[in-house]
Order: structure tokens, then C-alpha cells, then sequence
């Protein structure tokens, strides 16, 4: 089992691994640590794994820690249905099967010497978080790493040691909004998309990097591509509903597109052209 | 590891065959009630208690005291599973609101008044929210186990949203039309895995309409007129010589409770 | 291994089906007694009545099976692994670690295998398939064609794909051209003869009928047609095939080239333990394209039929350069809405003529 | 002393028992699902499907009904290999049916529990046996119609189905299993049947060659036999205010169908084997216990374990075609059908107009036709319990009632 691509053959039987820590991360969302196979997990930001929790079935999960941390890793998890429901049951020393890392990365590789604007919507943030942390362990390999994210409500915010973190250091310019303030709120309140449009950037230099519910992506996109960001300069990174990860049981398709192959993370203009990119649909069209 | 959950079976007007279908399981019903207690179930126990967790109901509310007695189990249960069509979607019993009350009393007792209290036929998910909803007349087994499973281990079941073809391929089953029948499966929520078909009998829809039923689709390729078909079903459309009423009413046999709000539709409560 | 044609007598074939069931489990085609007209794959058992029924179907052609050949490595539900609840998995027992014969393979699915070698081969490979597929020796036969044959069109008619050794029924006897060494060694019990040249032009002319009792047609060559899928916009006869669509994916569920699955944990009664199946999928079925939230990217009919095309004849045309069908018919045969694969095909290219 | 047992207990459907003063009364309290009506104006096609809803423990036996009455109404004679098939099916359901009531619902009153969980409890192989012949009855009937809950494969004047000759043979093991498991049955329960005595009117089905459950004439053990086209003209339904079941009567003021009727009325036809059974468990007919309507079902279940093993030779040896492609030609008629359902005489008749839509329905129910007979019974019995305690007096009176067998949401369906 190694990084996807040198797994040659795929027989879909997961390897088990522990539950090494729960936290509590928002109302439905929880953050699962989870032991290495062989105590090694290598992976790049932004791929997947398969969770099965059995009994229960399997399901995607994007893993949320660093790359550079190789005993464990973390997967954040929003109980929706049937897998993820059941994993939030679970506590400390269960068990789990992983199958995976599976999907393309974020391409940090076209990102070197680029200012980076991360866009979390919600849980996106979940799936953001890996490649934040890695820029941030990778600093000067990077411009300006500017980060907006967006939530329901205060109490919605994930990971929020973090957060605070890459806000008091000066490595990350954090811009924070809720849709709905509540009294123990003071920050910004409004849509996360609308950040794109309050700070200043050099949209030439600029990658994007957006990750929420369809909603956000359409925005994001729109006001990025208003600011004369390039089309292959926003990355989306896309969920579905799949049993493979290998572009086998076909579920994920977007046209021609295996999210969990040729993703999950995409970048505009890859997606603009195709119908069922449904989060690449732009609010006008 | 808390203590067992405690599970009643009730039942509202119908044939008592879903409840057959469970006692039928065998040994693996006597394996999956290790799992629970049973504190009601009139047709095999004699004693019966007020108190439990997990009700499975059978049946569809008939008389005008079903409706009390029925949210008062409701009220009771953590958990409540509509067993089978009667409950799910009311079957042959709401086909009886086809017609006027009096009209029936009159047919079967002679007596347009006796007896009363009874109100219009409806399944037991319109008058109180479930939590599972099992079909089939009688509930298909794979089906109750499966939901049975899902209760103990807290995990959602959503009805299949595929027709019954499905099962008929996946089991190589010859398809029906072949042997110039009529089948509903194509439009019919499977999980019976193709019980009827199986045995070479069209499939009645006894598990009701999918979500999304192409049911003008079906009106189309069942009705005898003029379109281009292949010789299957050509042969099929020929011999049966279905009207669209026919047709309509074919689907109807499983599925007339929606119909109920109908403006036609003379209700008794 | 060099490829040579050999004959050998019909006489001949019931003793060489004994040999080789003897040998190993055989797979081939059999036809439902309650229903003639209805064939199926199925492993074969030793018994004389049994062998004869087979020797019969080949000698005399059976039509295609219901469900494909495929079924034989990759079956419509088969289990993955039993795991236990607390995490424990046991690779499940391959029923079939030995080496296996398939026979009566018509060129039509002998193609679609090698179709699905590409999908499933392609990196990371599926085992499962793998595996089952380097376990097999295949025996095909050629077939004539019934109404809803179009293997013409396809270029599968004289498909010979990842077959060890081909059947034509020739007069009294059978053409068998051995395609690799295990196909040469399946002939070794038998009395065979080198083929004569008069024998090989009974192979031409069997082919040469078939090809000539092809009725349906379409109207254009495949890379045209994967053009037109790409760049027109065809909604009318989508709208106008998705009136009578069912979505009942038997199109699919038939399809020798599809390759779709769903997967599901099975719980046992004891709640601890149960297996993890895969079964056969459909991109016809309404949940196919559900994302979690509830969004289903093809919630409205028209878009399956649509992808249906744009999947078998642009999208893996394009990945694989072969369209995903092979003119078997199966999709047709079995649609009870009446929705014929050609017909929709020549619909599309008229309505694309059209346009231009 | 008054007795109220509301719901009746370890029966098929909802019914309440109360007697007070000396008086007895039996009330069905299910709701009427109208079935007569509504099948009028529906196709033939759906009638013996919709019919076989009645009930989920006969549904053979109404299929059965409702085909015997609309082919009747078409003018379709059946082929003797289609008869042989549904006579198994038949067996198959009595056999299930009996072996319900004496393991499931019957029986624990025998072993003064209250249920066969707790039963199984104390001695689970009687569960398990239970459950074995329940299976063996389901089987028959699977094989034949392909499920017994409600039967697939029976259609007019054939089947859409015929079992393999393998299929069939096969069962011929488990039959011979079954009937040692009857041999245990029949010890078990030799000697637990409670005494009493009442002379009534019997009504059963009776065939010149067999022990009848599919066919046979209309027969009343006060020596008439009558066509059973003839039912209606014989047997008076009748309206009662309290229940929603009506009742019937014949010569007498109630009669009883059922094992007992049937055993009264046909003992001499029985297999060998259940001769056995019956003179082991001192079973003679005419027998007037009413209480020995659960024994009579024993001697049943051994003569439909038996007798199937003969009919699956006759039915391997008749190569009649069962199956058929070939749709039925309705004509306008009206028929009538009966077979004995494992509860007693089950009477459909039907009118059909030309196209084949049903005009007019009507079902007589064994249950029903008990209904007066049990509460007859109700009301001999109480008096003889003079002396017992409420609790003990009340379980007599639901075994009696018990006996029976009833099954309620048939009887007001
Ligand atoms: C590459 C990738 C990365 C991902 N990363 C993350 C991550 O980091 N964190 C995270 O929380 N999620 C992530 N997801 C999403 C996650 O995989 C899905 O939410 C997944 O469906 C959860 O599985 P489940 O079994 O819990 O839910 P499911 O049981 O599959 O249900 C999910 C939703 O589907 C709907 N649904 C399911 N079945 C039906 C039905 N029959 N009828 C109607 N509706 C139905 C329900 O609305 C439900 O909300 C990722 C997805 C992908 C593809
Ligand atoms: S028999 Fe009915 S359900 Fe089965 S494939 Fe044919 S149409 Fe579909
Ligand atoms: S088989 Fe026909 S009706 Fe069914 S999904 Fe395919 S095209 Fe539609
Ligand atoms: S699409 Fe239809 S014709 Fe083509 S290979 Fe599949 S089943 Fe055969």
C-alpha cells in the first residue's frame, strides 16, 4: 500500500487501522486521528482515503494533517449518512479499514513561488487544512498564503487551535466570516466568497484554491475569474459519491472525469466545459 | 454494551402474511431476536407490555380508533417501522376508497350503516411519521432483515430506488415478456430480489411505484396502438390488448393510497 | 506461439467436451429448459445429457445470453472479503483458484472481455478481474446474427480477442484455429487435420453470411460518431428516448462491456461479523450520480440516456480508442421500453446531419 | 364472574371473548376490508391475487378459490397434472397452517406457556420442530407456486411456473423426515387434549377417491351432498351486530368446518400412516370434542406428508403440460369455487362480465361458518367450569376458542 499510482493492483480489501484520538470539532463535525499502516502513511495534500467502517460500508475522506506527519494521520469527518454516521460512534482504539491515499494532489509543484488563496466554505476547510499546513512547513517556498473561511455560525468554525495559530503568526493572513454572528462573534460576518473581492492580490500571480458546497465554488469562481484570476489558476477540489477510488466503479463520472482519479481536485478550466460540473456552473449562466 | 432493546409487533387491518413472512425467518429470526426482547407480539405470545422501543407495524388504519391507537404507539416507540405495503402504502386495502362507503357496506353486509366507525383506508405512514419504511405484500424478508439490522446497528435504510429489473438481471432471470406477460417491474421499487419474476409471473407491484417511475412511459409501451415495438413486445401488447384504464388500474391494485387526495374522493373521518 | 488451423469432426466434439470437463471446471452456455429461446453461462457438469446439450448449442449456434460471458470474472454479486466489526478482514476464498475453461464465447463478447481488459487493466489494475482472466482459457465459436445484431458496425465480427482457441461450424465439422499454446493442447486428445484450402473457405463463407445477414446498421464510422456526440447538441432525441426510458438499467445490467459496480456491507445475524459484496450498477438507475446533500448531478432522465451514449462511444473511445460496444444487441433485446441502441444511434446522426 | 379477553391472544387477528353471566360471546373485531367489493370491476387477471390477500395463512387456498370459481366462470377444465400440482400446494398450506397452530399458537397452552419463545426456552427442539414442519408445508408450496405468502406462480388454468423433476423428488426426503418428525409430534401432544362433548352439524368438502381439500362435492354430516355450486342456495350468512364476521348455518342452528368436520366426515379416506396417528391418538370419528379439532390436524398433517409423496410420484409420471404461454379467452359467467382451506369448506364465486371485468363477488370464510358453531360451544363449556378461579375458567375458554383456529381477519375480510 503506498501513494496511489505505485499501487499497481487493486483487490479493494482495506488494511486496518486504529483509531488514535477523537476530537470534537463542531456540531456533527468530529476529527478522527488514525494510526499508518505500518506505522507510514505517505501521501500528498489533497488526496483521499477510503474509510470502511464495516458493517457500514466505505467512503472518501480527504486527509486533513500534514503530509510531513507519517505515523498518523487525520481525516475530519461531517456525519451525513450511513459511513460517517458510524464513525462518529466510534472512540479510541476501534478499528477501521483504510484503503488508499487515492487522487491527485494539489499541484504545490505549479504553486512554487505563487501567492495562494485558500477558499473554505464549511467543511471544505476539512480538506484544505493538509495543504495549508504543509505551505505554511514549506514557507519560503511560497508567496503570500492568504486564507478566507467561511462558516454557518461561530460554533461551526473547525479546527480552531489552528486557526488561531494562522492568525496570530504572520506566516498566513487568515480572513474569517460567518453567515450568522452570534454574541460570542465579533468578526466579519457575510459570505466567504465576498473576502475574494475585499483584499488586494496580484491576479497574476495568484493560484486558487477553493473547496466548499456548490454554492461557494460558483461564487468563488466568479469573482476570482472578475479579478483576472486565469481559469487554470482556481482549483477546485470536488466531492462525489463513489465505491472505487480507482475510476473503476464508474459513480463519479463528471463527463469524462473520474473525480477520484483525475481529482479530486480539478482546476476551472477543466471543469467549465462540463455539464455535470455542477459546481463549476457559474451564477449567471 | 446497553441492555437489550425491547420490540413489539402490532397489527392494523390486513392478512397477517408480513407477520408470517417474519416467523418464517427460522433460526435466523431466532438469531436476530438474540439481539432483542420481545415484549408484544399478540399473534405468537399471550402476555403484553406498554413499554418498549422498537415497534414494527403491519397493517393499514381502517377504523376511526386505529388512528389513536396508532399515535399512541408512535408516542411509545424510539423507533417505528412500517411493515410491509399495507403500512407503507396502504395496498389493496385503499382500493376500497374507490367507492363510497355505503356502497360497500351495502355490497358485503347489506346494510349501508353497519358497521360503523370505519373511515377511509390509508397507510399507517400517512397518519404518523416512521422511521422505516418496509414494502411488499407480503414485506419482502431480505428487506425486514435488513432493516432489522440497520435498527440495531443505527444505521439509515433508504428503500432502493431501482425497479426490479434489476434483480431479474443480476439473478439471469428470464425477463417476463419473453414468456408474453404483462410485468410492472420496470417501474416497481425492487428488494424482493425478483420474488415474482422469478417464479415466471409478471411483477403486480406489490412494492409500489419507485421514486422517478416512468409511469406515462409505461402507459406507452403497454398500450395496444400503432408505435414501432420489437417482436417481444409486439407479442405482448397484442395478446394482452391493454387499454390505458386497464393499465392504470394494473397499477393501481398496490398503489391507489396517494390517489386519496383526489378531489373525488369522498373521505369517511 | 504460432497460430494454426486445424479441422475435426462434429462427431468428435462430445468426447472433446468430456475431455476437457474431465480436466477442469468448464463454463459454457446453456439454454433454460422452461424456456427455449433463453440462454445462459453456467458451469457444466460431467453428465452425457449435459455434455450433449452443449455439443448441440455449439454445433447447431445458440443466441446470445441474456447476461454476458463477463459473468465468468466478474460475477453480478460476488463477495470481497468478510470482515468482523472490530475491524478484522479475511480476504474471501476465490471459488475459483483453479484454472477454468470458458467455452462458446461468440467474437461479439470475445471482444467485450478485451474491452474490459483495457478498463480493468488499466492502472491500478482490479485483481479480482485479473486474476480470473490469467485462470481462463477461452474457446469462442462464431454465431449468426438475430434482428438486433450490429457487429459490422462495431468491428467485432470476426473478433478473435484473448481467445486460446476459435470454433467455426463448417460442413460436418469445425474449423479450430489455435490461438495460443493452452488452445493447442485442448485439441491433443482429439484426431484433428490440418485445415484444406476448401475447409478454409467454408470459414470465409460462414463469415462472409454473417456479416451479410447483419441487418441494422449505423450511419457512420465510430470516430465520426463520437465527433458528433462531442460537439452537437442532440437534446431532442435524448428528450424524445428518455419519454420511454424506464431507467431500469437493463441496458446496462446485460451490457458486455459495462463495468459499473455498487458495493455493500452485508451484516450477519450476529451483528459482529459479514461480508463486503459487489454487485453490477447501472448508470440508467436514479441514484447512480447521487452526492452526498442530497444532489444528484443526473437527477433528470435525459441526462443517463445522454451519458449512456457519451460513455460507450466518446468517453472511452476516447480513453481506450475503441468505442465500449461491441454490436452484441443485448441492450436492445432487453429493453422493455422498446429503445433500439442502432435505432437511437442513426437518430443521433440524423438529427446531427441536420444540424449541420 | 366476568371474563373479557380483549384482543384474543396467539390467533390470526383481532377478536375479544367475554362471557358473563352464563353467557358466552365470541366478537370479531377486525376491520372489514371489503373484499367482495372490491374486486368488482377488475380485470380476472388480478382477482386471485387480490383474493389470496385475504388472508396471509390460507393464501393458497383462496387463490385456489378465486381460480376454481373464474375458471368455472370462463368454462376452463383444468388438466389432471394442474390438479395434482395445486392438490400439492394445498397440502403444503395445510400443513404449514396446522403445524402454526399446534406449535405456535395452540401448543404452549399445553406447557402452560405463554408463548413458543418461552417455550423454546424450556425445551427448544419443540420450537425447532415446529418450525421444521412449518418449513416442509412452506416448501411444498414454494416449489409448486413459488412462495406460499401469497402464491406467485398459480395462475388461470395453469401455472406461470413448473418445478423441475428434481425439484420435485427432492422433496420426497424431506417428507420422509417430516413424518418422523410427525411421529414425535403425535406423543407429544397424545393425551394433553382436553374433554368435552358436543354433537353438531360437520361440513366438509368430500371426493369419491380422496381425502378432499382441493375438490370435491359439498357434504354435511347429516347425510346430504350437494354440488358446490349449490352453496349458496344450502348455507344462510347472516348479519350479526356485534362482529364484523357474519355467521352461517346449514340444517342445524351452526355446524362446524375444518380438521374435525373433515375428519368426521372423510376418516375413511385417510393415508395409512394417518389412520395410525389418529387410532394412536384415540382419535375415532364421528368424534364430538370440539377440543380434538387440534388432534384431527395432527392426523392431517400426516396424511398431507404422506399422501404428497404419492402425489409427487403421479405428478413426475403425468407429463400433461402445466405451464402455459397462452393467454385465457374470458367470457361472460359466473362460477363458483370451493376447497377446504386448512380451517374448513372456503367458498368464491364470481360473475364476470364479457371483457373479463368481475361484476360480482362473494366469499364464505371457514372462520365465519365456525363462528356460531364456537360460540355454541363457548356456551356449553362455561357451565362445566362452575368452580374454577376466573383466570383458569377464562384460559379454558380461549383454548376452546383456540381449537378452532380461527382466523379472524379471513373471516371478516
Ligand atoms: C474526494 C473526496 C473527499 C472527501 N472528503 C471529505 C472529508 O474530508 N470530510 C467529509 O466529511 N466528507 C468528505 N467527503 C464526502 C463524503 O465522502 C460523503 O459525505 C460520503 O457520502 C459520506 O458517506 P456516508 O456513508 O456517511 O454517507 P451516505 O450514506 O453515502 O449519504 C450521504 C448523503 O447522500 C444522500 N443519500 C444517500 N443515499 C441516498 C438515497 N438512497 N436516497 C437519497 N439520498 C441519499 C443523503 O442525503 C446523505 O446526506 C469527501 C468526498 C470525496 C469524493
Ligand atoms: S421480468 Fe419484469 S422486472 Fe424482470 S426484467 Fe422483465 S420487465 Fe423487468
Ligand atoms: S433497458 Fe431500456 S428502459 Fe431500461 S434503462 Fe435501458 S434504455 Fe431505459
Ligand atoms: S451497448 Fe448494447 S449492443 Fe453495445 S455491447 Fe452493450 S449491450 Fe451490446
Amino acid at each position: 500500500m503506498t501513494v496511489s499510482g505505485q499501487t499497481m493492483v487493486i483487490d479493494y480489501i482495506p488494511v486496518p487501522v486504529s483509531v488514535l484520538q477523537v476530537i470534537d470539532e463542531a456540531p456533527g463535525v468530529k476529527t478522527f486521528s488514525l494510526s499508518a499502516p505500518q506505522d507510514e502513511m505517505a501521501f500528498e495534500a489533497g488526496q483521499f482515503v477510503q474509510i470502511s467502517v464495516f458493517g457500514y460500508g466505505e467512503a472518501p475522506f480527504t486527509i486533513c494533517s500534514s503530509p510531513a506527519q507519517r505515523h498518523h494521520f487525520e481525516i475530519c469527518v461531517s456525519a451525513v449518512g450511513r459511513v460517517s454516521n458510524a464513525l462518529h460512534r466510534l472512540a479510541a482504539g476501534d478499528r477501521v479499514g483504510m484503503r488508499g491515499p487515492f487522487g491527485n494532489p494539489f499541484p504545490l509543484e505549479r504553486a512554487r513561488g505563487k501567492d495562494l488563496f485558500f477558499v473554505a466554505g464549511g467543511t471544505g476547510m476539512a480538506c484544505l487544512r493538509s495543504v495549508i499546513s504543509h505551505c505554511r512547513e514549506h514557507r519560503s517556498d511560497y508567496g503570500r498564503l492568504i486564507i478566507a473561511s467561511g462558516v454557518k455560525s461561530p460554533e461551526q468554525r473547525l479546527f480552531v487551535p489552528d486557526l488561531r495559530l494562522w492568525h496570530q503568526d504572520d506566516q498566513t493572513e487568515l480572513h474569517e466570516t460567518v453567515d450568522k454572528a452570534d454574541e460570542t462573534w465579533q468578526g466579519r460576518v457575510g459570505v466567504v466568497a465576498d473576502i475574494i473581492n475585499e483584499i488586494d492580490f496580484n491576479p497574476r500571480n495568484i493560484i486558487a484554491f477553493v473547496v466548499g458546497p456548490p454554492i461557494v465554488f460558483r461564487f468563488a469562481a466568479q469573482n476570482f475569474l472578475e479579478k483576472g484570476v486565469a481559469e487554470e489558476n482556481i482549483y477546485f477540489s470536488l466531492e462525489r459519491r463513489f465505491q472505487c477510488g480507482v475510476g473503476k466503479c464508474g459513480h463519479c463520472q463528471i463527463n469524462d472525469l473520474y473525480v477520484c482519479q483525475d481529482g479530486p481536485v480539478f482546476s476551472y478550466s477543466q471543469l467549465k466545459a462540463r455539464s455535470e460540473a455542477v459546481e463549476a456552473t457559474l451564477p449567471d449562466s | 454494551m446497553r441492555s437489550k432493546p425491547r420490540i413489539a409487533f402490532f397489527d392494523f387491518a390486513c392478512c397477517e402474511g408480513c407477520q408470517l413472512v417474519v416467523l418464517r425467518l427460522g433460526e435466523e429470526l431466532f438469531e436476530l431476536l438474540e439481539h432483542v426482547e420481545v415484549v408484544s407480539w399478540r399473534e405468537v405470545m399471550t402476555t403484553a407490555s406498554d413499554e418498549y422501543d422498537i415497534a414494527f407495524c403491519e397493517g393499514s388504519i381502517r377504523w376511526q380508533k386505529d388512528i389513536e391507537r396508532i399515535k399512541k404507539i408512535r408516542e411509545t416507540a424510539g423507533t417505528l417501522v412500517s411493515l410491509g405495503t399495507c403500512a407503507s402504502i396502504g395496498c389493496h386495502n385503499a382500493i376500497r376508497n374507490d367507492w363510497p362507503l355505503d356502497t360497500l357496506r351495502q355490497t358485503v353486509y347489506g346494510d349501508p350503516e353497519f358497521p360503523q366507525g370505519i373511515i377511509t383506508a390509508r397507510p399507517i405512514t400517512a397518519v404518523v411519521e416512521v422511521d422505516y419504511q418496509t414494502f411488499g405484500c407480503p414485506v419482502s424478508a431480505p428487506e425486514f432483515v435488513k432493516v432489522f439490522k440497520a435498527i440495531l446497528t443505527e444505521q439509515e435504510y433508504s428503500p432502493p430506488n431501482r425497479p426490479v429489473c434489476v434483480e431479474c438481471k443480476l439473478n439471469d432471470y428470464p425477463c417476463v415478456y419473453e414468456k408474453n406477460q404483462v410485468c410492472l417491474g420496470p417501474v416497481t421499487r425492487c428488494g424482493c430480489n425478483a420474488a415474482c419474476t422469478g417464479y415466471g409471473d409478471g411483477c403486480r407491484s406489490c412494492r409500489g411505484l419507485m421514486d422517478g417511475a416512468n409511469l406515462e412511459g409505461a402507459v406507452r409501451a403497454l398500450m395496444a396502438n400503432d408505435i414501432k415495438r420489437h417482436p417481444i413486445m409486439e407479442r405482448v401488447v397484442s395478446t394482452h390488448g391493454l387499454s390505458e384504464a386497464d393499465i392504470l388500474q394494473m397499477f393501481g391494485a398496490y398503489n391507489t393510497w396517494p390517489k386519496v387526495e383526489r378531489k373525488d374522493y369522498q373521505y369517511e373521518d | 506461439m504460432q497460430s494454426s488451423i486445424r479441422t475435426f469432426a462434429a462427431a468428435d466434439l462430445p468426447t472433446l467436451l468430456h475431455d476437457w470437463v474431465c480436466s477442469q471446471p468448464v463454463m459454457g452456455p446453456k439454454e433454460r429448459r422452461d424456456q427455449p429461446g433463453f440462454y445462459y453461462f453456467d458451469w457444466i457438469e460431467s453428465r452425457d445429457a449435459e455434455l450433449k446439450r452443449l455439443a448441440r448449442l455449439l454445433a447447431d449456434g445458440y443466441g446470445a445470453t441474456t447476461i454476458p460471458p463477463k459473468t465468468a470474472f466478474f460475477p453480478t454479486r460476488e463477495p470481497l472479503f468478510r470482515f468482523a466489526t472490530d475491524g478484522h478482514v479475511v480476504p474471501e476464498k476465490k471459488e475459483q483458484e483453479k484454472d477454468f475453461l470458458l467455452v462458446g464465447v461468440h467474437p461479439c463478447d470475445l471482444a467485450a472481455l478485451s474491452l474490459l481488459d483495457r478498463a480493468y487493466g488499466y492502472p491500478p489494475a482490479d485483481g479480482r478481474w485479473r486474476q480470473r482472466r490469467r485462470l481462463a482459457t477461452i474457446v469462442g465459436i462464431d454465431c449468426l446474427p438475430d434482428d438486433y445484431c450490429f457487429c459490422t458496425s462495431m468491428g467485432t465480427s470476426a473478433s478473435r480477442d484473448g481467445c486460446d482457441l476459435f470454433l467455426t461450424p463448417i460442413d460436418g465439422g469445425f474449423l479450430a484455429e489455435v490461438h495460443s499454446s493452452k488452445g493447442q493442447e485442448l485439441l491433443q486428445g482429439t484426431h484433428t487435420e490440418e485445415a484444406r484450402e476448401k475447409d478454409l473457405l467454408a470459414g470465409e463463407d460462414f463469415l462472409g453470411k454473417k456479416i451479410a445477414a447483419t441487418g441494422p446498421r449505423l450511419q457512420t464510422g465510430l470516430e465520426e460518431f463520437a465527433e458528433i456526440l462531442e460537439k452537437t447538441d442532440l437534446s431532442d432525441v435524448w428528450e424524445r428516448t428518455a419519454q420511454r426510458c424506464y431507467s431500469c438499467g437493463s441496458c446496462n445490467t446485460t451490457c458486455p462491456t459495462c463495468f459499473c459496480f455498487d458495493m455493500e456491507d452485508s451484516l450477519e445475524s450476529n451483528l459482529t461479523s459479514g461480508v463486503r459484496y459487489r454487485s453490477w450498477g447501472s448508470c440508467q438507475l436514479l441514484d447512480f450520480a447521487l452526492i452526498a446533500g442530497g444532489t444528484n448531478t443526473r437527477d433528470i432522465r435525459c441526462q443517463r440516456v445522454a451519458h449512456r451514449w457519451h460513455r460507450k462511444f466518446l468517453y472511452l473511445q476516447r480513453q481506450f480508442d475503441r468505442p465500449y460496444c461491441t454490436g452484441c444487441g443485448r441492450c436492445s433485446r432487453a429493453c422493455t421500453a422498446d429503445i433500439n441502441i442502432v435505432d437511437v444511434c442513426n437518430e443521433l446522426i440524423k438529427l446531427a446531419k441536420e444540424k449541420k | 364472574m366476568k371474563i373479557e379477553i380483549n384482543p384474543m391472544t396467539r390467533v390470526e387477528g383481532h377478536a375479544k371473548l367475554d362471557a358473563s353471566g352464563d353467557k358466552v360471546r365470541f366478537a370479531v373485531t377486525e376491520a372489514p376490508r371489503f373484499f367482495e367489493a372490491l374486486v368488482r370491476d377488475r380485470s380476472y387477471r388480478d382477482v386471485s391475487h387480490i383474493a389470496s390477500r385475504v388472508c396471509g395463512i390460507c393464501a393458497i387456498s383462496h387463490a385456489c378459490a378465486a381460480l376454481k370459481a373464474t375458471e368455472d366462470a370462463f368454462g376452463i377444465t383444468t388438466g389432471p397434472r394442474i390438479r395434482l400440482l395445486r392438490r400439492l400446494a394445498c397440502y403444503g398450506e395445510v400443513l404449514s397452517s396446522h403445524a402454526l397452530h399446534l406449535y405456535f399458537l395452540a401448543g404452549p397452552d399445553f406447557f402452560k406457556a405463554s408463548s413458543a419463545f418461552e417455550l423454546a426456552a424450556s425445551d427448544p427442539e419443540i420450537l425447532r420442530r415446529g418450525n421444521r414442519l412449518k418449513e416442509l408445508g412452506y416448501v411444498l408450496c414454494d416449489t409448486v407456486a413459488g412462495r406460499h405468502t401469497h402464491p406467485v406462480a398459480m395462475r388461470l388454468n395453469g401455472f406461470t411456473f413448473v418445478p423441475a423433476e428434481e425439484d420435485l423428488t427432492a422433496l420426497l426426503h424431506r417428507l420422509e423426515n417430516g413424518l418422523l418428525d410427525l411421529q414425535k409430534t403425535v406423543s407429544l401432544f397424545k393425551g394433553r387434549i382436553p374433554e368435552m362433548e358436543r354433537e353438531t352439524e360437520y361440513v366438509s368438502l368430500r371426493h369419491p377417491l380422496h381425502y378432499a381439500f382441493y375438490e370435491g362435492d359439498l357434504h354435511s354430516s347429516e347425510g346430504k351432498t350437494v354440488p358446490v355450486a349449490e352453496y349458496s342456495r344450502q348455507i344462510r350468512e347472516e348479519v350479526i351486530s356485534y362482529s364484523t364476521a357474519k355467521y352461517a348455518r346449514w340444517h342445524r342452528d351452526s355446524y362446524m368446518v375444518g380438521a374435525l368436520a373433515r375428519f368426521n366426515n372423510n376418516s375413511d379416506q385417510l393415508s395409512p400412516a394417518a389412520g395410525e396417528a389418529a387410532a394412536e391418538l384415540g382419535l375415532e370419528a364421528p368424534c364430538y370434542n370440539p377440543f380434538a379439532n387440534t388432534t384431527a390436524q395432527i392426523v392431517e398433517m400426516v396424511h398431507c406428508v404422506e399422501d404428497s409423496m404419492n402425489l409427487i410420484e403421479q405428478i413426475v409420471s403425468t407429463d400433461h403440460p402445466a405451464e402455459t404461454d397462452e393467454p385465457v379467452i374470458p367470457v361472460a359467467g359466473c362460477g363458483v369455487g370451493a376447497v377446504e382451506a386448512p380451517r374448513g369448506t372456503l367458498f368464491h364465486e364470481y360473475h364476470y362480465d364479457g371483457s373479463g371485468k368481475c361484476t360480482f363477488a362473494n366469499m364464505v370464510i371457514p372462520t365465519a361458518q365456525n363462528l356460531a358453531n364456537l360460540e355454541a360451544d363457548l356456551n356449553a363449556l362455561l357451565p362445566t367450569l362452575a368452580g374454577r378461579d376466573k383466570e383458569s375458567t377464562a384460559l379454558r375458554l380461549e383454548m376452546l376458542a383456540r381449537a378452532y383456529d380461527p382466523c379472524i381477519s379471513c373471516s371478516s375480510h
